[in-house]
């Protein structure tokens, strides 16, 4: 038990194995709805990362929101958008190249992040992000951003109703 | 009939026993009645004779979790289909009460030149237990469903009040 | 590798300890449910299986297990055996944080409250898959709007919650009981009592919330197809449910495990099975709401009364 | 016909029966849905055909007394009631007063019963356990009364061709004043615990709406017909047996709902009990039986239609004889029938729920239907 | 008793012979109308036009023909009238589901119980024997094959 | 305790000397502490999966089987089914979805800002917290107007 | 507004109400007949199968074989076979037989006889496991009820050898 092969690898390896096996289903999975409960998987995983960066609230957060609410409501547009007894297309191979593709720009210009970040061990890191204080600075010294993310929130909001409602009416018109 | 039900995977003398105790306590019939009889049913469900003491007050509405089927009233020819499809449907293991004349035999529409009904539930489905009447009293009814647990125990029932 | 051992007996023995309590539970609850109902109803409910009916929900499970496993051809298999068990997977997850007494607690986590709420939703998720893979239409209808009225009632009980957390000043299911020393919060907070219960009434699917489950409309909702044990675990994960949603709200407004004269662990139950027999009660007195009404009792009346109370709590710290 | 097209569109179609716990019975609705709402429906019967009719041509006059309880086995004393009546005027056998009074008093009886159980299983429909079982506690002490005197609980067949087999006794006009004193006692119970329930109100208010002119066009009778404002009672404007000699009102809904059906029926119980009462303060001495019926009854030839009210609404028996043991034709005109047919129209465009509230606010009994 | 109005219009769609009056006390109908079943369409609307609702509709068989037999009555007064329409073997009487939507089920019943063809009729299938049902057995020479 | 195990823990007291950090917030993190918490997570959910398949694979074994030709078949009250499950829902159980994240992300940002809140300023606190609830409630107020709580069928839609 | 708050709390009370219903009914003795244990009195007249009348004077039964009861019964539910009892021009009961699972309890049979031999049974528990278990042998019930009552048992009159035309009649259609 000393090593690499510690319990907390162990089970940081395991949080690494549910993300990125979640993340091959999302993207592998013939049956979307397969997809989505491989994206709820994964985002379980990324919870548990979470939790490696000492920051249980933003994995309950990540849980809550991600599991509970989004892929819920990706479930629903899913429901929403075609009848899933229909055949599905079947893949092209330049689509595939070109999502291949993206998806690693993407994951370049993150990693080039990565590697240009002068990252600080937790322990050392001095600053304390517990809850509390996440909400004292809300409260203080973002409170702008603080109110801004209810405006925000309240807009894509208005804006999602607007849009439902509308694209009913003109559809059918 | 042979449409019944297969062994187990594992089938153990001890272990059927105690099984077959626990199934013949916690009959679940399916929500389904077919005519007359099926008020009676209710009335055996309801507070004056309440099968419930038996643990067979569950009654399921899906056929998928019950696992008797008290088929209370006549079997027409239209709905025979029906009641081997929703038989089929039950997992095993499952009973069947046939309950009422009409359920047993046609009853009184059984005679010369009917053309609607099926003269008897065990004709397409294999009936374990007759509860005559017509309709039976709920007394008969729950008469019918402890015969029916003596039938899986081998066990008597009760009986020294009966 | 003392320390793995330490933790790993405690672990185990916890374990051990929230299993044998589900089970118990569940049994317990489910007699109880017949037995409150019966009673309700004039008649005696479940006699004969032992005394006074106490062996008959063994009975019941013990068939259940001898029951068979049926899978629809047309279902999605995968997702179809894989539902019970993510509906199962967040029950005993959640019982890392309730403190059933003093010293009966499994891990004092910080987000405490909030780990029940966020495990909680994983069931949402398994009602959606059940209802869906089980390509059966009753089985859609039920989980879609089981997961319209559970994301409806999740705010509002957040919300709830949060008016006592905004008193106590911390997520620690501990620290909340230690708040109520004197007085319970439940007179602090009547309404949010209220309105804690109803959601928790909605979040659990019981009547007259069980729509989703509405045994006249979609026969047994999402979980039509499933029989047997599979059928068995979503039950306990119900019974579970109401558990827990009652030992938080124990917890948020009853002051836990506190109570003069018997011991922290019997006020806790009590308290917990006394807010279920409330929930029992409901079942067995109300009609069902219909869908859309159900929706707009969470939107229109529940989410805005929430919020007020949370606002009046609120204010009412900052002015004392 | 909704089945034969195809299924490219939005909607999707769901069977409601015939194992359903909705539909009591064998009623197969198939639903034409759209999402939740539904967008065509076809109530598929049929399921409980037993051929009476045909079996009528088959049997002589008294051997078809008995299927008479079992054509609507929730008012079977109304239906044996309308038979009687209508060979009885086709022989012209005349009734004894004392045996109206009986078949009055029963049939009363039997409707509030009838209707005990509608009330019972609507809340069920509507999500509701407890009240079902408290009315069918009060429904035993009918079933009680009734098994008394006719001996079976549920598929009476009672009356005979002039009169009925069997007086009342002290103890059942004993016991038929105890139940009215109870049934009484319980109103202000179920009140409080389900018609002023705002759950309730808000389920049916408003739902379901039949018009008076979609009633007249489907035919529709009883406690519906009512339930939307016509005043059309068979007992009142028809008169039958000895209604004639109580005093009892038509309770009338206004706007059609199911709400209001829903209360017209609990209150024609009220008015069933005070029927019950009057008969049994005036009940007359005399013979229960007419005088030299013969035991082969071989009615003239003719034809002859007589109609009841019973629970679920206008029961008619077309009877045309040619002078044999047996008769010729029998056609049941049985209220449900009309009643149900209504339904499509009542089913458009609302929701499961509302629809599982309508079709049980309609009062159906499926072999009633089948027949 | 009986109701002076529904006699007018209908003498003038049928003729003041077809119409007799009936002991309501022995018959349960105050009239009597015969009719050609292509007469009953304009009957019904007459009839509507009363408000009177279809309270049955059957047949008979009288072995060498057939009989169409018409029920009315009025919810607002009592009257009762019945309509007999003969119809050869093998003939199609004209639809009145149009005018009482709930003719429908009812003239369902009888083509599936003997035979009759209802013309114009727009779902005319079986209604309560099985859908492929094909024989009508309130005929008198109907017998049951099994 | 938990450095007896050998296994590796960091705790870190620091106080804050920031103007604005008064002396509460004096914490410790125990980086491997919340670890072990939430490995109590990690194994009851496993446990908790194991519980849930273990009848199962039992049920398996001990069951009886049934034959019968429509024994698999979708379960619709007896009748066969007519086309398949997997349809169009309606666009409004997509709002609710999106409704309850917008509330749910709130929900989120004001648990951090409830548990800081009576420490700071008197009224400066509670009216950020008021606007912020005020806002977010206009999403009903506008959904509640625009009728997104209204169940009626479109005729339009038909 | 007012008249959205007033609504509001008028349907939480209605709620509160319905709640003390059911917990007065909660707290109310149960009404349930626990039935194999404790037993229902039936009603004189209850309807179930029918059964010979045991003569007080005879100690017998007092059918004579006659036949109406399987002539009127709608289902065909008798067969009676009688002989002529030896000495006497009477005819006697050999078997008399229902088959129960046909019989609607229309109680016809019971009115028709006329020599008054038949009544109805208080019997309900009568579930078996096969359709043979309802067919109900009406002589050999009535043997058994002698037996407990210790009166002899009933003897069905042997035919005499040249009148053993033991005709059975299923009941016609209600036309000899």
């Amino acid at each position: 038990m000393s090593g690499f092969f510690t319990l907390a690898n162990l089970s940081f390896l395991l949080i690494l194995t549910v993300t990125f096996g979640g993340a091959l289903i999302a993207v592998a999975g013939r049956n979307i709805f397969h997809n989505v409960l491989g994206l709820a998987l994964s985002l379980f995983g990324v919870a548990g990362l979470y939790l490696y960066l000492n920051s249980p609230f933003l994995a309950m957060m990540q849980i809550l929101i991600y599991v509970g609410a989004i892929c819920i409501a990706i479930c629903f547009a899913i429901m929403l958008s075609e009848p899933l007894y229909l055949p599905r297309p079947p893949r092209k191979p330049a689509k595939l190249a070109a999502a291949g593709l993206g998806a690693g720009l993407v994951y370049f210009m993150l990693s080039m992040l990565v590697k240009k970040t002068d990252w600080v061990a937790a322990p050392v890191r001095g600053t304390d992000w517990s809850i509390a204080t996440i909400g004292h600075y809300l409260l203080t010294r973002y409170a702008l951003i603080f109110e801004l993310i209810s405006l925000i929130l309240l807009v894509a909001m208005l804006g999602a109703i607007v849009n439902a409602r509308a694209g009913r009416g003109s559809a059918e018109s | 009939m042979e449409k019944k039900t297969g062994e187990p995977l594992i089938h153990l003398a001890v272990l059927e026993e105690v099984l077959n105790l626990c199934r013949a306590n916690s009959l679940w019939p399916m929500t389904f009645g077919l005519a007359c009889c099926a008020i009676e049913m209710m009335a055996a469900g309801a507070a004056r004779f309440d099968l419930d003491r038996f643990g067979a007050g569950v009654f399921r509405p899906s056929a998928r979790q019950s696992d008797l089927m008290i088929v209370a009233g006549t079997i027409s020819k239209k709905m025979a289909p029906a009641v081997e499809r929703l038989y089929d449907q039950m997992p095993a293991p499952k009973w069947v009460i046939a309950m009422g004349n009409c359920a047993i035999s046609g009853g009184p529409f059984m005679y010369e030149g009917q053309y609607a009904i099926v003269p008897g539930a065990d004709l397409i489905i294999p009936v374990d237990v007759y509860v005559p009447g017509c309709p039976p009293r709920p007394e008969g009814l729950i008469e019918g469903i402890l015969q029916l647990e003596e039938k899986i125990t081998n066990r008597p029932r009760l009986r020294k009040f009966r | 590798m003392q320390f793995l051992l330490a933790e790993g007996a405690r672990i185990g023995i916890s374990l051990i300890g929230v299993i044998g309590l589900v089970s118990i539970n569940a049994l317990f609850l489910i007699w109880m449910e017949r037995k409150v109902s019966a009673h309700i109803q004039l008649r005696p409910g479940p006699m004969e299986v032992g005394f006074h009916g106490a062996l008959q929900t063994i009975a019941d499970a013990l068939k259940l297990i001898g029951k068979e496993l049926i899978t629809p051809e047309d279902a999605d298999k995968l997702i179809y055996l894989l539902a019970p068990i993510v509906m199962f997977l967040p029950v005993l997850v959640s019982f890392i944080v309730i403190p059933f007494s003093p010293t009966l607690l499994i891990r004092d986590l910080n987000v405490g409250i909030l780990l029940i709420f966020a495990f909680s939703t994983m069931a949402v998720l398994a009602i959606l898959m059940a209802g869906w893979s089980s390509n059966n239409k009753y089985s859609l209808l039920g989980a879609i709007r089981s997961v319209a009225q559970t994301i409806a009632y999740e705010i509002p009980l957040l919300i709830t919650a949060m008016s006592v957390i905004i008193m106590v000043g911390s997520l620690k299911l501990t620290d909340i009981v230690a708040y109520q020393a004197t007085v319970w919060n439940v007179l602090f907070q009547p309404l949010a009592f209220i309105l804690f219960i109803i959601c928790g009434t909605a979040e659990t699917n019981r009547a007259p919330f069980d729509i989703p489950e509405a045994e006249s409309e979609l026969v047994a909702g999402f979980h039509t197809e499933y029989s047997g044990m599979r059928f068995a675990i979503f039950f306990l994960a119900e019974y579970t449910n109401m558990f827990i949603v009652s030992a938080v709200a124990t917890v948020l407004f009853l002051g836990g495990w506190r109570g003069p004269i018997l011991p922290p662990l019997v006020w806790f139950l009590l308290k917990v099975y006394a807010i279920i027999f409330l929930m029992m009660w409901f079942r067995w007195t109300f009609p069902r709401l219909r869908f859309d009404q159900l929706i707009t009792l969470g939107w229109k009346i529940l989410i805005p009364l929430s919020l007020a109370n949370l606002i009046l709590t609120a204010l009412a710290i900052k002015i004392f | 016909m909704m089945l034969e097209k195809g299924i490219e569109e939005k909607t999707f179609y769901l069977n409601l029966g015939p194992q359903h716990p909705a539909t009591h019975g064998v009623l197969r609705v198939v639903l034409e849905m759209d999402g939740e709402f539904i967008a065509n429906s076809e109530p598929i019967i049929g399921y409980g055909h037993r051929a009476h009719e045909k079996m009528a041509e088959l049997r002589t006059y008294q051997q078809y007394l008995p299927n008479m309880g079992r054509v609507d086995y929730l008012h079977a004393l109304a239906y044996n009631q309308c038979y009687c009546m209508a060979v009885e005027k086709l022989t012209g056998i005349q009734v004894p007063e004392r045996a109206e009074f009986i078949r009055v008093i029963t049939s009363e009886l039997n409707r509030i019963s009838s209707h005990l159980l509608w009330f019972g299983a609507y809340l069920l429909d509507l999500g509701a356990f407890t009240p079902f079982l408290y009315c069918f506690d009060d429904r035993e002490h009918i079933l009680d009364l009734l098994d008394r005197i006719t001996g079976s609980r549920l598929t009476y067949c009672f009356y005979r061709f002039g009169g009925v087999p069997v007086d009342v006794d002290e103890e059942f006009i004993a016991g038929t004043r105890a139940f009215i004193s109870r049934l009484r006692s319980r109103w202000n119970d179920y009140d409080t615990l389900v018609t002023k329930n705002v759950i309730f109100i808000n389920r049916t208010r408003d739902v379901g709406i039949m018009t008076p002119e979609q009633a007249l066009k489907y035919g529709v009778t009883g406690p519906n017909l009512r339930g939307s404002g016509i005043p059309y009672d068979i007992r009142k404007s028809e008169p039958f047996s000895v209604y004639p000699l109580f005093d009892f009102e038509i309770p009338l809904g206004e706007r059609g709902d199911v709400l209001d059906r829903y209360v017209v029926r609990l209150q024609e119980m009220e008015q069933s009990l005070r029927i019950i009462e009057q008969a049994l303060d005036k009940l007359p001495e005399g013979p229960i039986m007419a005088e030299k019926v013969p035991k082969r009854l071989k009615p003239p030839e003719g034809e002859v239609y007589t109609a009841v009210e019973t629970a679920r609404g206008e029961f008619g028996i077309y009877l045309v004889s040619k002078g044999d043991v047996k008769p010729y034709r029998l056609k049941l005109r049985v209220p449900c029938f009309s009643n149900l047919s209504v339904m499509p129209e009542l089913f458009q465009d609302v929701m499961v729920a509302d629809a599982v509230a309508i079709l049980g606010s309609l009062d159906l009994v499926i072999p009633d239907i089948d027949r | 008793m009986t109701s002076p109005i529904i006699i007018p219009s209908l003498e003038a769609i049928l003729g003041a012979d077809k119409l007799t009056e009936l002991d309501y006390a022995a018959t349960g109908c105050h009239v009597r109308a015969e009719a050609v079943p292509e007469q009953m369409p304009a009957v019904a609307a007459a009839m509507l036009e009363q408000k009177f609702y279809l309270a049955s509709l059957t047949a008979l068989d009288l072995v060498e023909s057939l009989e169409l037999v018409y029920h009315f009555a009025s919810f607002y007064q009592l009257c009762r009238l019945v309509v007999h329409a003969p119809l050869a073997k093998g003939a199609a009487a004209p639809t009145i589901s149009h005018v009482y939507p709930g003719a429908d089920w009812f003239e369902r019943e009888v083509f599936e119980m003997f035979g009759i063809t209802f013309a114009g009729h727009p779902n005319l299938k079986n209604l309560i024997l099985p859908e492929d049902a094909d024989f009508h057995p309130l005929l008198k020479d109907f017998v049951a094959s099994s | 305790m938990l450095d007896k195990g050998g296994e590796a823990c960091y705790i870190v007291n620091e106080v804050f000397h920031n103007a604005q950090s008064p002396a509460w917030m004096e914490v410790q993190v125990e980086i491997y502490s919340v670890l072990t918490d939430y490995g109590y997570v990690l194994i009851f959910l496993i446990v908790g999966a194991l519980f849930a398949l273990g009848p199962l694979i039992l049920a398996h074994f001990v069951a009886p089987r049934s034959f019968g030709p429509t024994r698999s078949e979708i379960y619709e009250c007896g009748i066969a089914t007519y086309g398949s499950a997997w349809v169009q829902v309606s666009v409004i159980y997509y709002l609710f979805a999106l409704i309850f994240l917008a509330f749910d992300v709130d929900v989120i940002f004001l648990f951090p800002v409830l548990l800081a809140f009576g420490e700071g300023y008197m009224w400066r606190d509670f009216i950020e917290i008021v606007l912020f609830i005020g806002i977010i409630s206009l999403v009903i107020v506008y959904a509640w107007c625009r009728g997104v709580f209204e169940w009626k069928r479109k005729p339009e839609s038909r | 507004m007012t008249a959205f708050i007033k609504d509001t709390l008028i349907g939480f009370w209605s709620l509160l109400a319905g709640l003390g219903v059911t917990i007065r009914y909660f707290v109310k003795p149960i009404v349930t007949v626990q039935y194999p244990r404790e037993k229902l009195t039936m009603s004189p007249r209850y309807r179930g199968h029918t059964e010979f009348i045991i003569d007080p004077e005879t100690g017998s039964h007092l059918c004579n074989a006659c036949e109406n009861c399987a002539r009127t019964c709608p289902s065909n539910v008798i067969s009676v076979t009688g002989v002529k009892v030896a000495g006497t021009k009477k005819k006697r009961a050999v078997t008399y037989v229902l088959d129960y699972s046909l019989c609607s309890l229309c109680g016809l049979c019971v009115e028709v006889c006329p020599t008054k031999a038949l009544k109805f049974s208080d019997e309900y528990r009568l579930a078996g496991f096969s359709r043979q278990d309802m067919i109900i042998d009406v002589i050999a019930r009535l043997q058994a009820q002698q037996r407990a009552l210790g009166l002899p048992e009933e003897v069905p009159p042997v035919p005499e050898a040249e009148e053993a035309k033991t005709e059975e009649t299923k009941g016609g259609e209600g036309e000899s």
